[in-house]
């Protein structure tokens, strides 16, 4: 299940519907993202574009091949939009598996295409104004692991 | 055909959306189009090597085709997440 | 922080309390595990024994070993003993830090080494009565990689 | 000195505790000592490579010394998670 917002969202209430949603699963990962404050510590707060239309089409891809490569029970994947605070949950993600490498290691796939696959592009606004984040050569390279 | 411009390569251009007509056969071909248009265009483009292309809304290689397409995006490397 | 308990626990209330703990962590990653049923379909319950005393030590110790080798901002481990039904609740572990790579990494370890160093014992009771969980060998190997 | 067993080793010996008075110096010579006592406690130890301990409450192996030790556990492999 694929979910674009520009809502905040309940993580806990996320973990639990998403874990009675799967049958059979004896293991449950989740990864959720949170706002952090800039270095210079005056975050006022964090703006993410994204590409509508396509942003629904390239999640659903990201958890088709996680599907396609570990047997999984469930994958979940939730990410927002728009203006949030330092602290505040940007995205999340749970992936469920009948064994705990499975849930793992789909839940980091997921993660890893997401940062650089899925059409999102943060910008952080502090008093100096709005600064985009320049993607990481790390997040590049994190996708040639699978 | 649609072009979509996002983060600051929609700032540099100075919109989200434009139709343009073109006989541009290939994203790369595209993007030497609408360099030769004004400043801004030449300056957003400037460094291919942090462009990123999607065609009708699948990431693409620069030199992917684009003959047929609805809409070509533009945009930075993303960072989702 | 280490919980020890035969009570069932609510993952998602868990989950949002020890992301509330943290401060400037800008990932969370949470393991669930769930009881499963047997191969023949007939799992009546899950007994889970352990060494009180012991099991708080090693747990403690095992997340003292993920805090020494990583660099996070919390991590929480939940363990439960006692009677427990397909599909309910058996334990918890999350990890928090700044990046992702740590809390996916921390939150591995703690499991490999739950698994094979922590004093619990599963049995599987069926109307054929208790059978002890047997140790993987895969478990064993598992730890090898850290 | 306090002995403890768990699983299908306090099963096999029929009791999860226990006060001994042992002169062995390491689990190993304890593991023997227990072993001449029966039968049952000769099955439970019957192989080795199915034994864990622990000494006062901290996994070791079984040619750890133990003089001094408070509490010995015995117990099969841990299958927590």
């Amino acid at each position: 299940m694929i979910r674009v917002q520009a809502e905040p969202f309940d993580m806990g209430a996320e973990l639990t519907r998403f874990t009675g949603s799967v049958s059979g699963a004896g293991a449950v990962v989740s990864f959720c993202g949170l706002v952090r404050d800039v270095a210079s510590g005056d975050l006022d707060r964090m703006v993410i574009e994204h590409y509508p239309g396509m942003t629904e089409k390239a999640l659903a891809g990201i958890a088709d091949q996680a599907r396609a490569r570990w047997s999984l029970a469930g994958v979940f994947v939730l990410h927002r939009y728009g203006e949030m605070r330092p602290g505040e949950l940007i995205m999340m993600v749970a992936t469920a598996s009948r064994h705990r490498a499975d849930a793992f290691a789909a839940a980091e796939f997921l993660m890893d295409y997401l940062k650089s696959r899925a059409p999102f592009w943060k910008q952080e606004i502090t008093a100096d104004g709005g600064q985009w984040v320049a993607a990481k050569d790390e997040d590049e390279a994190a996708l040639r692991r699978w | 055909m649609d072009l979509r411009y996002f983060a600051w390569l929609r700032e540099r251009i100075g919109t989200g959306h434009e139709k343009v007509e073109t006989e541009a056969t290939t994203v790369a071909e595209l993007i030497e189009e609408l360099k030769r248009r004004d400043e801004a265009y030449a300056f957003a483009f400037s460094d291919l090597t942090a462009i990123r292309a999607a065609v009708d809304q699948d990431l693409v290689e620069l030199d992917a085709p684009i003959t047929g397409a609805r809409e070509v995006a533009f945009f930075p490397p993303m960072t989702g997440g």
